[in-house]
């Protein structure tokens, strides 16, 4: 088999103090999602802080479009084309909505109307917002400008954070619809998800990931199927 | 280095670097600097107090320094009967006057209801009461100042012993950061760094400019010594002091000298030892937990019960009086009270680098930063000389540089003292002993 | 007639000297506000690094006046204004590499980074002992005055004086050019607005593509600018002396707390602010009521609400109340 | 002989750093003379120690001047410089280290009257006696009406007082006696007030290299005053460099005699290459040629037994000494005879310690400093 | 137990509290869910004592509670957890939740340095009471662990754990669920329904997670645009057409396109 878009292989580190991660994979298709479910604290985070780069891995490595990333810093991987919206701390608060969008779309040169229309359209409530300090906004809006600002990068990778916590129904599954949607047009996926069991309906992959190791991994749906999966980490 | 063994480690060696002082200049010097440390640690002290455990921003520790300097003078220089005959009455009434104005207006203010009334009312009441003050408290300030104002011209203090101006030092610096703290604490950081300076700045202002209180720039002199302290030139008197110190080999004046220097510092070291026990109790027990909560995460911390505003004001006036009892003891010390002398270079920013240099949040910290900074403020001095005299070794005699480098040794002590400074805070940015 | 001169009185003594002083404080308190905004500390350096770039233009403008070159009626100063800033920036980012990038890359509490430009302070302040002396230099040449105090009395015939320096006119349009030349770069230009975004949220700003070796860099070298730039004007129209540039700090920060730190605006006006409550609370009205009053009721006293002596503690209280009342600055400014 | 090692205690940095060689080098040239005559105490020869008492803060005055009395023992020290500072450290060091302080530029009336065993003087006179001296100026100028502002120290302070009382005294007005704060950036709200009170002249009690500057550059930029009176802590050569012929026909006051004694006082300096009329050099010399007289009369370097002679060096008996001429002075008194020292100051003490106080005017011409008279 | 009457609370000129009436009984757990931006969380700031109401006014059993501050309403029984976790993060897990208690006779200076056996046997009980919290949290293994050195999910825990360290009278929990394992959830809504039963806690729960509400909440009340739109059971509000609309939506809808395209 081809080697996967994006692969943390065997990643080993952690914040410092004691490994959090031990010997953990993640990998993605290039157009698929990718999701990771797992007990708190389980080392999801920290899992996908290492992919971008912004923990020291003791031991294994990162590789993304056949390239060796393992050395890269988290910026020169934005360059490369990974966009990341992390757990906490995802938005400018002192920034305005818009500008927090346009700082998404920082490294890129062309005209990024377009995209700012589409995720105006996504989240309309941030388009009456965009002139507002986003620090100023209610839980789920701000989750919604961390999601729209990765958006703006037209990232090769997607990572995200738990996208939907905190998010309302309705649009948590507008946000899973344009997920499949971005997946569908190529961009590769890779989320944290507690929400899991939506997410894995739409995963093409899911992990599960118990202290810093990788427990189960499969498909989605067979992992939606696995009743100890869904006793132990699905809520049943 | 293990957490235990780097205090012991650390305080050695700043032992060590006294050591070396008195081997080099002798006893003398190096008591002479232990004393101005030992107080210096103690403001270190109270700084940390309400920074490492409050986060309060303050940075006006020089105004708290100068009221324990006052209370020094008010306490123990006696009182001067002709100027309180000439308009002692007249200063008191009028003071009393204006307290009860601001008192009056901030009682109007809660009591009126809204509008512009009120506004209107307030005016008038405080321009009355300011006049009346001003009617009775100016010809009184004239009258005292008039009285022999070479000599005195003040209204002098109490007369009573000086060691009771130290926590009458305490109770000033606390009466007055409890006035600043009522008003300034809802200010957040830096806005409150600036006010406090502000504050600092205007007490430093009444100090120099208000004469019949403590003579203003004229300083009080004089100041007698603490129990108990002998005074050098008695002992040079006592025949038992003398062939006792010549038994020891020494001389009269410097066994004399190192006898005081050895008092006060016995003096100091058991005020700081007695408040680093309290600070230390308190901070390790429920009470510091909930100080930290605070410090933390103030909203969090008010969810969770806690009268954050009123705390913030108990350590902010806790800290500024252990401020004051330090001033205080340092005025004891130098026997003068000098106005002029206090600049916040010296006495705000120094100590704020003892404090982030022994380890914010951190009492032994105090401890260590402020015996090691007070050392190297002192000896950067000689040590800078030296370190030119180093470097020009090489250079002809009478070299242009060679003389322009020596005679800008004098600089060299802010020069060090920066490098010194960046040094300790490159290899350890918690500062030397971090919080735990 | 007694009315002009009432006026001419206040304009000579109040309000253009006031206005010379506040833009003098704003320009300085533009460098705090910056550093304060994207680097996010007080930077206790700034009085220093006036007075580095200040002692650097100096010795320029002695190189200049050597070769002969000056500058018409403007100080030739302004000419090796330039210079100086080049050789500001230079300073700024050797220590920022040397020092300041650590405590970034540790992630440093704001307080670390306060006390470390501490220690920036100390080392300055003896390097531009070091090479400039510890005298008064009064460097300023061309045409000093646009009105001097005796020409305006032999033209008007008025009793009182009027002067109007070249420094002040300068230092008040370069203020007002720097305050917009700022306020557009932050929120208009993307540089400006990717060193916001580095401030408000560094980890993020990383994962956006955003430089912050790049956002740090440009900063330090507005900063070198305005601060050049202000202690050049500053020592043109007093005169350069290394440690009245450290006493400046005071009122500087003051000006831009006051105003809110962080925000540009809020320098101008803090620095307005801090200048006009020095000068006119401790104003002797005296001459000026002699002036409109009847003879009848002219004043004995001096008329003044409060002798100088308390005009520090004055502009501070006035601080303090403004700050009680809008508790981040008269701008909202913001707050580490 | 030994090598008896004396200190100088002097504001090397602070605000009157620029006075400070001056006084140095004159201090230095009299032990130089001593020394190199062979004739002190059997041929001893002096070291100095220097400690920067930095004019302003007591307690590093203290501390440095510790240093040079308890590591390096010096037996007498030249300072210290301003009056405040030296208040501090004759009580904190020198009395209870025995040690004679001799300050050749401490000239606050305070120190008058200090209890201090013997141990102080000051070769320079009271700021009471420079008070007078200020008014006599101004009356014999013609100037009826003044306004004074003075540096906020004990220094500043004293002298505007005792210039105003002596002023008023003799029939003049002062509009408006207001203090400054010295290192401040900005004057303009005290020359908006000394303005408004007004004045003919503007008397300024300040320091040249700090906020007396800035006062005068405030007061010619806006036209507020013309002419300014200087006293002592004024008089100095930032006046020439900075204002020049701005400030020409304005005149100062500041402690120095004429006469033989300071002539040769002058050559002496010339010749070691420093300018003898600096402030409070000539006294400076007289401080450090002092201790050295006493030395040998009492045949002791220690201080507790040379502090007596001292009066009686300077008062006493027998040939008048001037500058140059400490080889003379010490073999007579090493034979033990008297001599009356006169030094470059015409040094004659009263009150037990301080110099009665002859002043000379200067005056303002084309931008220079120039001696009007001596009084 | 609480009523609201009337209540707004703007920001410049938005209305994000726009005329709210509600009241929630003693002994319910009330939901209270509704689009992002609601002001759900205003309510609850404005409730807790965190932010003053424009106008309107708030009574607890009766009494009139508007705009006190959060540390007198802790002291009437009234606690609430934060949207974004607030932890005290130079502290461990455990001081964490044994800073909570009030009244301790430890936090008065006096008893620090003269009453130290006193404390000690305080402090023994406390740190049982917070040990067994933990236990409860399935995180004991994180007591002594900094608070800023846990996960997200992790420090929502500690959020709610602290509200278990006292008796409270109401509580009002934003979001505990939103980044919490759904496994655990359903533990802690174990606990939540135990606590009201056993211990008669009255709470009010904001939550996204509709399974949640389900098994928790009776009645519901729902917000939007700063009012309050519907209040019924979980059923009754499920069923509610401008519910659906503005706040549940129709589920995945790409569920069914993506049957059709694959299937
Ligand atoms: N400080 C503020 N300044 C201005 N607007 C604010 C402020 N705080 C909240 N808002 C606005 O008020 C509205 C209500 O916010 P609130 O946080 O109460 O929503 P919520 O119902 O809790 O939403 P969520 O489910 O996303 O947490 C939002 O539109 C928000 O933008
Ligand atoms: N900054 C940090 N320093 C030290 N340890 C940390 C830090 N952040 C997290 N940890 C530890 O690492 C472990 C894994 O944390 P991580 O954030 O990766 O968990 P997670 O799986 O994302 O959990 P959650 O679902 O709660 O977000 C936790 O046990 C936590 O205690
Ligand atoms: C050097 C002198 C100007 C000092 C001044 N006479 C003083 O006593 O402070
Ligand atoms: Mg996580
Ligand atoms: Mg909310």
């Amino acid at each position: 088999m081809a080697e996967p878009f994006l692969i943390g292989e065997t990643m080993t580190g952690g914040y410092g103090g004691a490994d959090i991660l031990h010997g953990c994979t993640l990998a993605v298709e290039r157009g698929e999602i990718a999701v990771i479910v797992g007990p708190n604290g389980a080392g999801k985070s920290t899992a996908m802080k290492a992919v971008f780069g912004m923990l020291k891995l003791r031991a294994g490595r990162v590789r993304f479009d056949g390239e060796d990333i393992t050395a890269l810093s988290p910026q020169d991987r934005v360059v490369r084309g990974m966009g990341f919206v992390p757990q906490t701390q995802n938005i400018f608060t002192s920034m305005s909505v818009e500008e927090n969008l346009e700082m998404g779309a920082f490294i890129r040169r062309d005209d990024f109307r377009d995209t700012m229309a589409q995720v105006y359209d996504l989240f309309p409530i941030l388009k009456e917002k965009r002139n507002q300090p986003a620090g100023e906004l209610s839980g789920g809006q701000r989750q919604q400008v961390a999601v729209g600002r990765a958006l703006m990068t037209r990232p090769k990778v997607l990572m995200l954070d738990e996208p939907t916590a905190g998010v309302s129904p309705i649009v948590m599954d507008e946000l899973f619809d344009r997920i499949i949607e971005i997946a569908r047009s190529g961009i590769s996926i890779l989320m944290v998800e507690q929400n899991a069991r939506q997410a894995l309906e739409i995963a093409d992959k899911g992990y599960v990931l118990v202290q810093g190791a990788n427990r189960f991994t499969d498909t989605g749906k067979a992992l939606m199927a696995d009743p100890e999966v869904r006793r132990s980490f699905l809520g049943g | 280095m293990s957490a235990r063994l780097r205090p012991v480690l650390l305080f050695g060696a700043v032992a060590l670097l006294y050591l070396a002082t008195a081997y080099v200049y002798g006893w003398n010097l190096t008591l002479a600097i232990v004393n101005m440390g030992l107080i210096g640690a103690i403001m270190a002290l109270g700084v940390n107090m309400q920074w490492g455990y409050a986060g309060l921003f303050n940075i006006g520790i020089m105004g708290f320094v100068a009221l324990g300097g006052l209370a020094a003078v008010l306490i123990s220089i006696p009182p001067v009967p002709e100027a309180w005959a000439a308009g002692g009455m007249g200063v008191v009434l009028g003071l009393l006057i204006g307290a009860a104005t601001i008192a009056g207006a901030v009682l109007l203010w809660k009591k009126l209801p809204p509008g512009k009334l009120r506004g209107l009312i307030i005016v008038i009441f405080l321009v009355a009461g300011f006049w009346l003050y001003g009617k009775i408290f100016s010809p009184a300030v004239s009258a005292v100042e008039a009285v022999n104002p070479a000599g005195t011209g003040f209204l002098g203090g109490l007369g009573l012993p000086v060691l009771f101006a130290w926590p009458a030092g305490g109770l000033l610096a606390a009466g007055a950061a409890w006035i600043i703290g009522k008003t300034a604490l809802g200010l957040r950081s830096d806005y409150l760094a600036i006010a406090t300076l502000g504050i600092s700045e205007i007490i430093i202002a009444i100090l120099k400019n208000e004469d019949w209180l403590n003579r203003g720039v004229k300083n009080v002199i004089g100041i007698p010594r603490p129990w108990p302290v002998p005074y050098e030139v008695q002992l040079q008197q006592d025949q038992g002091f003398l062939a006792w110190a010549a038994d020891w080999g020494a001389s009269a004046a410097t066994a004399s000298s190192i006898i005081v220097k050895l008092s006060y510092a016995g003096l100091f070291l058991m005020v700081l030892l007695i408040l680093i026990t309290l600070v230390e109790l308190s901070w390790r027990s429920p009470w510091g937990r909930m100080m930290r909560a605070i410090r933390d995460n103030e909203v969090s911390a008010a969810a969770m019960g806690k009268d954050v505003t009123r705390r913030h004001l108990q350590i902010f006036v806790l800290g500024s009086a252990v401020v004051g009892v330090a001033g205080a003891m340092m005025t004891t010390l130098d026997g003068q009270l000098t106005p002029g002398s206090y600049q916040p270079l010296r006495f705000t920013f120094l100590i704020w680098v003892m404090v982030i240099v022994g380890g914010s949040g951190n009492n032994w910290g105090s401890l260590l930063g402020g015996m090691l900074i007070w050392w190297l403020w002192i000896m950067v001095e000689p040590m800078g000389l030296w370190l030119m005299q180093l470097i020009t070794s090489g250079m002809a005699e009478g070299y242009w540089l060679k003389k322009h480098l020596i005679e800008s040794a004098a600089h060299m002590r802010m020069l060090t003292m920066g490098v010194i400074l960046l040094l300790v805070l490159r290899f350890s940015p918690r500062g030397l002993l971090p919080e735990k | 007639m007694d009315i002009l001169n009432a006026i001419v009185a206040l304009l000579n003594f109040v309000v253009i000297p006031g206005a010379a002083y506040g833009a003098q404080l704003a320009l300085g308190a533009l460098g705090v506000t910056l550093v304060y905004g994207i680097l996010r500390f007080s930077n206790f350096a700034h009085g220093d690094t006036m007075a580095f770039g200040t002692a650097a233009t100096i010795l320029v403008t002695w190189g200049l006046t050597a070769l002969g070159i000056t500058f018409g009626p403007l100080p030739t100063a302004l000419l090796a204004l330039p210079f100086g800033i080049a050789a500001t920036i230079a300073l700024l980012l050797g220590t920022d590499r040397l020092v300041y990038r650590f405590y970034r890359r540790v992630k440093a509490a704001p307080v670390i980074f306060v006390m470390v430009s501490m220690g920036i302070m100390f080392v300055m302040n003896g390097l531009n002992r070091f090479i400039i002396g510890v005298g008064d230099i009064n460097f300023v040449d061309g045409e000093r005055f646009l009105i001097t105090a005796r020409g305006f009395r032999e033209a008007t015939g008025l009793a009182e004086p009027l002067a109007l320096r070249m420094t002040q006119v300068i230092t008040l349009v370069t203020a007002a050019i720097a305050v917009a030349l700022l306020f557009w770069f932050l929120n208009r230009t993307r540089t400006g607005k990717s060193m916001r975004a580095f401030s408000d949220n560094e980890d993020l700003a990383l994962l956006s593509g955003i430089n912050p070796d790049h956002v740090v860099r440009v900063t330090w070298m507005i900063v070198a600018a305005l601060a050049t730039t202000a202690g050049v004007l500053y020592g043109l129209d007093k005169s350069f002396k290394a440690f009245t540039y450290f006493q400046l700090l005071l009122p500087i920060f003051a000006s831009a707390v006051v105003g809110g730190l962080g925000n540009p605006l809020g320098a101008i006006a803090g620095g307005f602010v801090i200048a006009f409550s020095e000068v006119t609370v401790t104003y002797a009205w005296k001459k000026v009521a002699t002036y409109v009053l009847p003879e009848s009721l002219a004043p004995e006293g001096l008329m003044q609400l409060m002798g100088t002596d308390y005009k520090f503690a004055v502009s501070f209280a006035i601080l303090v109340v403004v700050l009680l009342i809008k508790p981040t600055g008269i701008f909202k400014g913001k707050s580490v | 002989g030994e090598v008896i090692p004396m200190g100088i205690s002097i504001g090397y940095t602070g605000p009157l750093e620029s006075m400070a060689p001056g006084i140095t080098a004159a201090a230095e040239m009299a032990f130089k003379e001593a020394s190199d005559s062979g004739l002190l105490l059997d041929g001893s020869t002096i070291t100095t120690y220097k400690a920067d008492s930095t004019c302003i803060d007591a307690a590093a005055a203290t501390a440095a001047m510790e240093r040079i009395v308890t590591s390096d023992k010096v037996r007498g020290i030249v300072g210290g410089m301003c009056s405040g500072e030296t208040t501090a450290t004759l009580q904190n060091v020198a009395m209870p280290n025995g040690v004679v302080m001799i300050s050749p530029s401490a000239t606050s009336p305070a120190l008058s009257s200090l209890e201090a065993n013997d141990l102080f003087y000051r070769t320079s006179p009271s700021d009471a006696r420079q008070g007078v001296v200020m008014a006599e100026v101004l009356q014999e100028r013609g100037f009826k009406t003044v306004a004074v502002t003075y540096t906020n120290n004990d220094y500043g302070k004293g002298l505007a007082d005792a210039f105003q009382a002596a002023f008023e005294a003799i029939g003049g007005k002062v509009t408006i006696n207001a203090p400054h704060e010295d290192g401040k950036a900005d004057y303009t709200a005290e020359v908006g007030a000394l303005a408004s009170a007004g004045g003919e002249v503007l008397v300024l009690a300040g320091y040249v290299d700090q906020g007396g500057s800035g006062i005068i550059r405030g007061s010619l930029d806006s036209g507020a005053f013309e002419t300014f009176l200087f006293p002592d802590g004024m008089v100095g050569t930032p006046l020439e460099t900075n204002f020049g012929t701005q400030i020409d026909g304005s005149f100062g006051t500041n402690p120095a005699s004429e006469g033989e004694g300071r002539d040769k006082f002058m050559e002496l300096a010339k010749a070691a290459g420093f300018d003898g009329n600096s402030a409070f050099a000539a006294e400076g010399y007289d401080a450090a040629a002092l201790m050295l007289l006493a030395m040998a009369k009492a045949k002791s370097s220690d201080p507790a037994v040379y502090k007596k002679e001292i009066l009686g060096v300077a008062n006493g008996e027998g040939e008048k000494i001037y500058p140059g001429e400490l080889a003379k002075a010490l073999e007579i008194l090493n034979g033990g005879g008297t001599v009356n020292y006169e030094g470059a100051t015409s040094v004659t003490f009263v009150n037990g310690r301080e110099s009665a106080g002859n002043y000379r005017e200067t005056e303002m011409k084309d931008g220079k400093l120039t001696v009007v008279k001596y009084r | 137990m609480i009523v609201v009457e009337n209540l707004h609370r703007h920001f410049g000129g938005f209305h994000a509290v726009d005329g709210a009436s509600l009241t929630i009984e003693t002994g319910s757990i009330t939901g209270l869910i509704g689009p992002n931006g609601a002001g759900k969380t205003t309510l609850f700031n404005v409730i807790a004592g965190r932010l003053p109401p424009t106008s309107g006014r708030v009574t607890m059993a009766g009494e009139d509670i508007t705009g006190l501050p959060p540390h007198v309403l802790f002291h009437k029984g009234l606690l609430r957890t934060f949207q974004i976790a607030h932890e005290f993060g130079s502290m461990t897990v455990r001081e964490n939740l044994m800073m909570v208690p009030p009244h301790q006779a430890g936090e008065t200076l006096w008893n620090t340095w003269f009453g130290r056996k006193r404390i000690a046997d305080e402090e023994r009980a406390l740190r049982a009471k917070a040990d067994e919290v933990l236990e409860f949290l399935t995180i004991s293994h994180l007591a002594d662990q900094k608070a800023s050195q846990i996960s997200g999910g992790q420090k929502k825990l500690v959020e709610l754990g602290r509200t278990m360290m006292v008796d409270a009278k109401i509580v009002f929990l934003d979001e505990v669920g939103a980044g919490v394992n759904r496994t655990l959830l359903n533990t802690i809504g174990d606990a939540i329904i135990r606590l009201n039963r056993e211990r008669g806690y009255t709470f009010c729960v904001i939550e996204h997670d509709m399974d949640f509400i389900a098994r928790l909440c009776d009645p519901v009340i729902v917000m939007a645009e700063g009012k309050v739109l519907a209040k019924g059971t979980v059923d009754e509000v499920k069923n509610d057409e401008r519910v659906i609309e503005a706040y549940l939506g129709t589920g995945l809808k790409n569920k069914v396109k993506d049957e059709a395209a694959h299937g």
